[in-house]
């Protein structure tokens, strides 16, 4: 397989936020500024690219009626990795991610890509496809990150661009909702002029 | 020979329409917008009209531009839409705030979902509660009434429901209500609060014209009125110090404007008397539970927006009364 | 340190094994029968049991795959295309392979050839209108001219044309899905083998009434003469209720029925430039345009 | 008494009885008769003439084929032109029997004096048998052949005749012409359906826009057990199921029939239909219809030969005005519209109305805003809005418990929608195709 | 009146779904009827419940004296898989009406995050046992209410004619983001 | 493909290297980033104890005094220069916050004067009552300074010295409420010294 496309395709094709619509508690969750959407996309790319390297190599140690969960546990092991060292090392982001980070687990992108995929190719377009559909996820969620912080709080990764009050909602609830629903249209919209 | 024109039955129409209903309610508007010039002069006259020029202008563009359809902006909603949603908002409200407000009540809450009779709530309130939310120290600086020639460098003054919510922190109702505009006042409109939800008398003129042209039928607005008095109530005589009464959570607040033209808003209320009356039983309670309870000293909004959303459920499950269901004898 | 790493192995083995135990004898105790595609199919399916593909979870999705007939909108998001072959795969419903088909207008009642004697009010639907009356033209077989069979097109593939009020079939973007078939309410559409280059012969009319009446109605409606039916080598052509019809399976685009027929009734589509006979190719220019 | 209608939904449309007040006129038969073979609700007939054959005025030109059918009879005299399919008024072409006309001779069996006949002797079952072979339907409108009704079903007891005479269709002025001018004849009519179904009470409903029929009436049945009621003026009052809840305050239950509450109704036509036909002997050969129209120059009640052609009607009422757009067969509310005036006149046709261009122009369709008045001058408490969307977006098979198939098809919602949006003729739509379901179910 | 404020911060004040972000997988899933959002909220509510009881009494008889409370994800993940699939099977022979009426949808309560979510979110609170329960009903009645609410509007929108782009899932993320505006009205009452 | 056969065995064999693994993975890890996180946990309260009593050179975290007011625990943590007492860190929290509890760090000088105030975790709204955080608004730089003797820790619509946050007052309440909360304890810790 061409590995490009095999990367390429999270971005835009099979984009998990914006095409499947998966992994989207994280999504709306977590993304009251950029860094924040970054932060949790880049974590959840790790777990992606780890459980998609470590199932691609068992994948034939492992008999079919307990894959799921063998499955679950290497990804729940390392979504406590990442846990343990976000703690240790940038508190300040684990806090502010706060009950998402353990919920990677139950991220239907993760879990899918380990089944779908990585349980029937190769390590190498595994890891691939991983890193791909992870940075997609990645992308989708600082996209939304940036537009809720720019709305809600006037600033761009952390750096005020107007002064006082924006629009509040933004970073409130009802705006994660807002905020996704108006950039599917458009991501819709990308599509329909793309074909 | 001529070629007649064919069509299934029945061949006669009643006189009424979409536009003559919605200038009846525009009219039934019209003594709660003089009250409010009246008393806020120039400021709602502002807000007023960049309101209603911009949700026409909005609905006008976005039909034009991105839905590509023939535009209906001046089939009376859109007009209808940017009055209720000034009338919701006070009346030194920075005009840039109210386009964003007509923005998201013609853009959000009704274009989004199709136009006029699509939406599932109701275009005005999605806007104000959006305003509410997005700009909450600009959307909580009401007004004295009395500044004609003042806009946004009014003197402003907290609500009476304001000053009822922050004082009962420490104090007793007894002690508030020497603040608080006398009933008179409040009848009139000579209080602070959205520029057209002041006057309770002025709005329920308007109640009695549209009903009078049985634009809106009583089920909505009294039940709405009789459930916030009666539970107000029941609270008040358990402990008078601790919750006003009926009276005065009838005559204040946007009560009587959201019960009479928020809450009866054909698209996004239900379609039967009896949904109606749960629908209203519904609001009354939630806006009284926010009122006492919780943080918010006004909730009549978020009250209404919540049963828009009950009301496909509703419509679901509380039917009409069919025809010949059960039969009676004698 | 060493004390944690060991109570956290023994720990997580426990829990493990002892799920694992409870629900292999649980699973043995309380097995219930059930269509075991089912299960092939639920193996095939990412088992993400995401609901992405609207019904609440993998297994549910496996049972709806193996017990409906219509997949049209049944897709896993997760598995995507290679699954859902994989699944035809399983359940040996792999596509047959079926000649390419076309859908034709059988209709060629423009105004000119069909007056429009009186003037449609009532909801813009050939279903309503087709129950209501014969029609604004006084063919009580032609087309309504309101465009069911635009609106259920899934495909763009058909529109309406001002010019003839008649719809207009766009034959590459036809799949033959025949929803279009099914909504017209006066059979007017019908499903035809595609001819290499598009081409196409058929009788584009179907009125039933007898000739005199069907020429009064429309003066290029099938009347019933019998003539192409005579003419043709290939037994083609059957005569049935007053008019012809042209099996596409059978016609071999030959065009004799073409020049034979009196009222121009049958139209022949996508051939070269046109020889004789005006009329019927003006019309089948604007048809095809 | 308090002034009755029924309790659920109803509009009020103006009431437009420009020919209220003027007499019957009698019209001679026309030179060309089309009889079609299909006047009633069920079967079409089963023709006995053929081409060329000499037919009387009454005889039985073609006989009732199956239960729900009734017999055809001629309505004038003369030589069968054709046997053949022919225009209705929808366009579609039906058989129909095609008569030249030559004199006006009429079978010998008929009693054509105007003599009033009154105390028939006859049994229940003789009565129903005569109303069999006049081939009698009911004459508001709906054509269900009458002799079905006049069969109560085992298990179930007729208590009461209704016989409506509310009329509340706009323009129609039939039904008040007849009450007026044949009031003798139609309480014999009425007695007569009596017996036939064994029934001790009858009530008629007038509406009160017509006091001097509810006067006349009145005057009429006293000191019979026939009773008149008058009533406020509301569409659909002439709604079977309506005038019994308005008189009876009994609910016909949703799928069932008058009959299942103890009630037949008829027509105040078809109560005069029946005294002729059983007491003159004369099977149902004409009918009275109004002519009427904003346009017109003389509205006008005529009695008419079944067969006669629309366009010789609206002739004899002041000839078909220039600006005509639209001509109705029937009221406003359910009447058809026609494609073409060279119809004939049949067995249901209660008037011809015509209506110019501003008068028949449906307004623009605009999107629906649930202002609920739909639902509340639904007189089956239906939600109309509602059924509307489910048949335009084919939705059928959620149609059904809404109870679709209890509308019946008055028109009030989409009379009253400020929206101008067609909802009856999706709901019809909408009936079509749940009833094609509901079979497809029982074949099973 | 401590359990009745839990369970109405939980159902309105922070609910779940239009506050927490919990659940929206199924929420934009399983809405599109409101007799399915119906089943889903049933089965929702009994395993939440279950898991959570679960769930925390191995958290504070087997981690925390063990001292090993980092192993929660890990424990809690592998504790409601089993826990749903033990459901399933025991509820498909036991009751098969109930198995139809809410079986259906235990596999996807699996990878519910609101489950999880919940279950963790129990013990960072420090809640006692009986308050962990109210807490799961609070929850679960806190999900049912949005989804069925949400199906509603979703039947209804099947009849009005939402623009084609808007059609599906981002009109849907509008009505929850119009939902949860109006839910915000619910601020501060606990 | 060539998979194992799902027998018993095999599938508890499975499971069992499985889950032998992550844990011994796990724990590893944990072993690993314990340090870490205890540090990185440390360094959080010594920098908001930093914030409110600047310039101490010993482990507050360590002198720790625990006071129980209002059914929940409060700590004191005593911040020294040398051998001089710099001040003292109380950790204090409020229930009555716009969206539930928030805690503060005040820091209080031997006097009883506030030297400043840090806010530790709070979910009051963006935008609003975030503003009460050091930097978003001059809100908390009213009390650095003032004594609670002299200074009415209340907002003036409550008739105290304290400027409200515009638009949220009960957010501002709330503070009052818990700085107050943390005098008391200070208070009660010095009396029982």
């Amino acid at each position: 397989m061409n590995q490009w496309k095999n990367f390429s395709k999270g971005f835009i094709k099979e984009n998990a936020v914006f095409v499947l619509f998966l992994g989207l508690c994280p999504t709306l969750g977590v993304t009251t500024s950029a860094i924040n959407g970054l932060g949790m996309g880049l974590a959840t790319t790790f777990v992606l690219v780890m459980s998609n390297l470590v199932v691609s190599l068992v994948k034939n140690l492992i008999p079919d009626k307990v894959r799921i969960p063998a499955f679950i546990v290497i990804i729940a092991t390392f979504v406590t990795v990442v846990e343990l060292v976000m703690k240790g090392y940038v508190p300040a982001l684990f806090d502010a991610l706060g009950l998402f980070i353990p919920l990677i687990v139950v991220n239907c992108v993760v879990l899918g890509r380990a089944e779908a995929f990585a349980s029937k190719n190769t390590i190498w377009s595994s890891l691939v496809d991983g890193a791909g559909m992870g940075l997609g996820f990645t992308m989708a969620l600082t996209v939304l990150g940036a537009v809720r912080e720019l709305l809600g709080s006037g600033a761009f990764f952390g750096m005020k661009l107007i002064s006082g009050d924006a629009m509040l909602l933004f970073i409130l609830p009802p705006g994660a909702f807002l905020a996704l629903g108006y950039l599917l249209v458009l991501a819709n919209m990308i599509k329909e002029k793309s074909s | 020979m001529n070629k007649f024109i064919v069509s299934p039955s029945p061949h006669a129409y009643t006189d009424e329409s979409v536009p003559k209903l919605m200038y009846g309610v525009i009219i039934s508007l019209l003594p709660a917008l003089a009250v409010s010039v009246y008393f806020f002069g120039i400021g709602m006259i502002i807000v007023s009209s960049v309101s209603v020029a911009s949700c026409i202008l909005f609905e006008y563009l976005i039909q034009r531009y991105m839905m590509k359809v023939k535009p209906t902006h001046l089939d009376g909603s859109a007009l209808l839409t940017g009055l209720l949603l000034a009338f919701c908002l006070p009346a030194n409200i920075p005009f840039w705030i109210v386009m964003i407000g007509a923005l998201a009540a013609v853009g959000i809450g009704k274009m989004t979902f199709g136009g006029l009779g699509n939406n599932i709530f109701n275009p005005a309130l999605v806007g104000r509660v959006f305003l509410f939310i997005s700009f909450p120290v600009a959307m909580t600086a009401w007004p004295e009434p009395g500044q004609w020639m003042h806009y946004t460098d009014a003197v402003t003054g907290a609500t009476p429901l304001g000053l009822m919510k922050e004082g009962l922190a420490n104090r007793t109702v007894g002690e508030i209500m020497p603040e608080v505009p006398s009933f008179l006042n409040l009848l009139l409109g000579k209080t602070m609060g959205s520029a057209g939800e002041v006057s309770a008398l002025a709005l329920l003129l308007g109640m009695l014209y549209m009903m009078y042209r049985k634009i809106i039928s009583w089920h909505i607005p009294i039940t709405i009125l009789a459930t916030v008095a009666i539970f107000t109530g029941i609270l008040w005589l358990a402990n008078p110090d601790r919750f006003a009464d009926p009276l005065f959570h009838l005559l204040t607040g946007g009560l009587m404007l959201g019960a009479i033209y928020m809450a009866t808003d054909y698209v996004t209320s239900p379609m039967t008397p009896k949904g109606m009356i749960i629908y209203g039983v519904g609001i009354g309670v939630v806006t009284v539970l926010i009122r006492v309870f919780g943080a918010y000293p006004e909730g009549v909004q978020f009250a209404i927006l919540i049963f828009n959303g009950f009301t496909p459920l509703i419509n679901k499950y509380v039917k009409p009364k069919r025809f010949g269901k059960e039969v009676k004898h004698g | 340190m060493s004390q944690i790493i060991i109570y956290t192995i023994i720990t997580l083995v426990a829990i493990g094994a002892a799920a694992a135990i409870i629900l292999y004898f649980v699973a043995q105790k309380f097995k219930v029968y059930e269509d075991p595609r089912i299960d092939e199919v639920e193996e095939a399916l990412p088992a993400a049991n995401c609901g992405g593909c609207g019904f609440p979870g993998c297994h549910n999705f496996a049972e709806t795959l193996v017990k409906t007939e219509s997949w049209d909108d049944l897709f896993c998001p997760v598995g995507g295309n290679d699954t859902m072959s994989k699944v035809a795969g399983i359940l040996g419903r792999e596509a047959i392979e079926q000649a390419p088909k076309v859908a034709v207008v059988r209709c060629n009642g423009t105004p000119e050839f069909r007056p429009r004697v009186t003037t449609y009010d009532g909801a813009p639907t050939c279903a309503i209108a087709h129950s209501l009356y014969a029609g604004e033209g006084i063919c009580p077989h032609g087309c309504l001219g309101l465009g069911d069979c635009v609106v259920v097109c899934n495909f763009d593939a058909i529109h309406m044309d001002p010019d003839t009020d008649l719809p207009v079939v766009i034959d590459d973007k036809c799949t033959a899905c025949g929803a279009c078939v099914e909504a017209c309410p006066r059979d007017i559409i019908e499903l035809r083998k595609k001819n290499k280059k598009d081409r196409k012969i058929f009788v584009s009319c179907i009125n039933e009434e007898k000739g005199a009446v069907a020429k009064k109605n429309c003066s290029v409606a099938c009347i019933g003469c019998a003539k192409c039916f005579k003419v043709c080598k290939y037994d083609a052509i059957t005569m049935e209720n007053n008019k012809a019809f042209i099996d596409s399976e059978k016609c071999v685009l030959c065009r004799k029925c073409v020049l034979e027929c009196p009222t121009s009734a049958i139209l022949e589509l996508n051939f070269p430039p046109p020889r004789k006979k005006e009329p019927v190719v003006e019309a089948s220019e604007t048809e095809i345009k | 008494m308090s002034i009755k209608t029924f309790s659920r939904g109803g509009v009020h449309p103006p009431d437009n009885k420009l020919s209220a007040g003027n007499k019957i006129v009698e019209l001679p038969p026309p030179e060309l008769a089309t009889i079609p073979l299909s006047q009633h609700l069920g079967a079409p007939a089963k023709v006995l003439v053929n081409r060329g054959d000499q037919v009387k005025v009454g005889q039985l030109i073609a006989q009732s084929e199956g239960f729900v059918s009734t017999n055809i009879h001629s309505s004038v005299s003369g030589k069968v032109l054709k046997v053949d399919q022919f225009m209705d008024s929808s366009g579609y072409r039906r058989m129909a029997v095609q008569i030249q006309v030559e004199g006006d001779q009429w079978m010998e069996t008929i009693d054509r004096s105007d003599d009033l006949v009154r105390n028939s002797v006859l049994p229940a079952e003789d009565i129903r048998k005569k109303i069999l072979e006049a081939g009698i339907v009911g004459l508001g409108g709906a054509t269900f052949p009458s002799h079905i009704k006049l069969m109560v079903p085992q298990g179930k007891t007729a208590e009461y005749v209704i016989i409506n005479g509310v009329e509340c269709e706009p323009y129609l002025t039939a039904d008040h012409a007849l009450m007026m001018e044949r009031s003798e004849e139609l309480l014999s009519g009425i007695q007569l359906l009596m017996i036939g179904l064994g029934v001790e009470k009858a009530i008629i409903g007038i509406e009160n826009n017509k006091p001097d029929a509810i006067e006349k009436m009145k005057e009429i049945t006293r000191g019979s057990s026939v009773s008149v009621q008058g009533m406020k003026v509301m569409y659909p009052q002439g709604g079977e199921k309506q005038l019994v809840q308005a008189l009876l305050k009994r609910e016909v239950p949703s799928g069932g029939l008058p009959i299942d509450v103890g009630v037949v109704v008829f027509n105040v036509g078809t109560a005069h239909a029946v005294y002729e036909a059983v007491m003159k002997n004369r099977p149902l050969i004409n009918r009275i219809v109004t002519v009427t129209g904003k346009g017109l120059d003389k509205p006008s009640n005529f009695m008419v030969r079944i067969g006669t052609p629309v366009s010789s009607l609206i002739e004899k009422a002041g000839g078909l005005p220039e600006a005509t757009a639209k001509v109705i067969n029937g009221g406003p509310m359910m009447g058809k519209a026609l494609s073409t005036i060279d119809v004939p006149v049949v067995k249901g046709s209660s008037g011809i109305l015509l209506m110019d261009e501003s008068e028949a122009r449906r307004k623009d369709v605009k999107p629906c805003i649930r202002c609920t008045k739909c639902v509340s001058v639904c007189p089956m408490g239906l939600e109309p809005y509602l059924l509307m969307t489910l048949s335009e977006k084919s939705f059928f098979e959620r149609m059904e418990p809404e109870k679709v198939m209890d509308c019946i098809e008055c028109g009030s919602c989409s009379y009253t929608c400020p929206s101008s949006r067609p909802l009856l003729d999706y709901i019809r739509l909408g009936k079509a195709e749940v009833g094609k379901i509901m079979r497809a179910r029982k074949a099973v | 009146m401590e359990y009745i404020l839990i369970i109405i911060s939980a159902v309105f004040v922070s609910n779940i779904v239009l506050n927490q972000f919990l659940g929206i997988c199924p929420f934009i899933g399983v809405s599109s009827k409101v007799e399915t959002a119906i089943g889903m909220t049933g089965a929702v509510t009994f395993v939440m419940v279950i898991a959570t009881l679960v769930t925390y009494l191995i958290y504070h008889s087997v981690l925390v004296p063990l001292d090993i409370v980092y192993m929660r994800t890990i424990t809690f993940i592998l504790v409601i898989a089993s826990l749903v699939q033990l459901v399933e099977i025991i509820l498909k022979k036991i009751s098969p009406p109930l198995y139809q009426a809410l079986g259906i949808f235990l596999p996807l309560i699996t990878t519910n995050c609101a489950v999880l979510g919940v279950a963790v979110l129990a013990v960072q609170k420090d809640f006692g046992l009986l308050e962990s329960t109210v807490y799961a009903i609070g929850n679960a009645i806190g999900f049912g209410l949005a989804l069925i609410t949400f199906s509603g509007i979703r039947e209804q929108l099947d009849l009005l004619n939402v623009p084609k782009r808007m059609k599906g899932v981002p009109i849907a993320f509008i009505v929850a983001g119009l939902m949860a505006l109006a839910f915000m009205g619910f601020t501060g009452i606990v | 493909m060539a998979k194992k056969e799902s027998t018993f065995l095999s599938m508890v064999a499975t499971l069992f290297v499985v889950t032998l693994v992550a844990a011994g993975l796990l724990g590893s890890v944990f072993a690993l980033t314990k340090e870490p996180i205890r540090l990185a946990e440390l360094k959080k309260k010594n920098e908001a104890i930093q914030v409110v009593v600047p310039g101490f050179d010993n482990e507050p975290s360590q002198e720790v005094e625990r006071v129980f007011m209002d059914g929940d625990s409060i700590y004191l943590y005593t911040a020294r220069q040398g051998e001089e007492i710099l001040g003292t860190a109380v950790e204090t929290f409020t229930n009555n916050g716009f969206s539930g509890q928030f805690k503060l760090m005040v820091g209080f000088a031997p006097d009883g004067s506030i030297i400043d105030i840090a806010v530790i975790k709070h979910a009051e709204t963006p935008g609003l009552g975030d503003k009460m955080e050091k930097g978003k608004s001059d809100f908390s730089v009213q009390f650095m300074g003032k004594h609670p003797d002299s200074f009415n820790i209340a907002v003036t619509k409550d008739r105290g010295d304290v400027d409200a946050i515009t638009a949220s007052t009960i957010t501002s309440r709330a503070y009052c409420d818990a700085v107050t909360r943390a005098y008391g304890a200070f208070m009660k810790s010095q009396k029982e010294n």
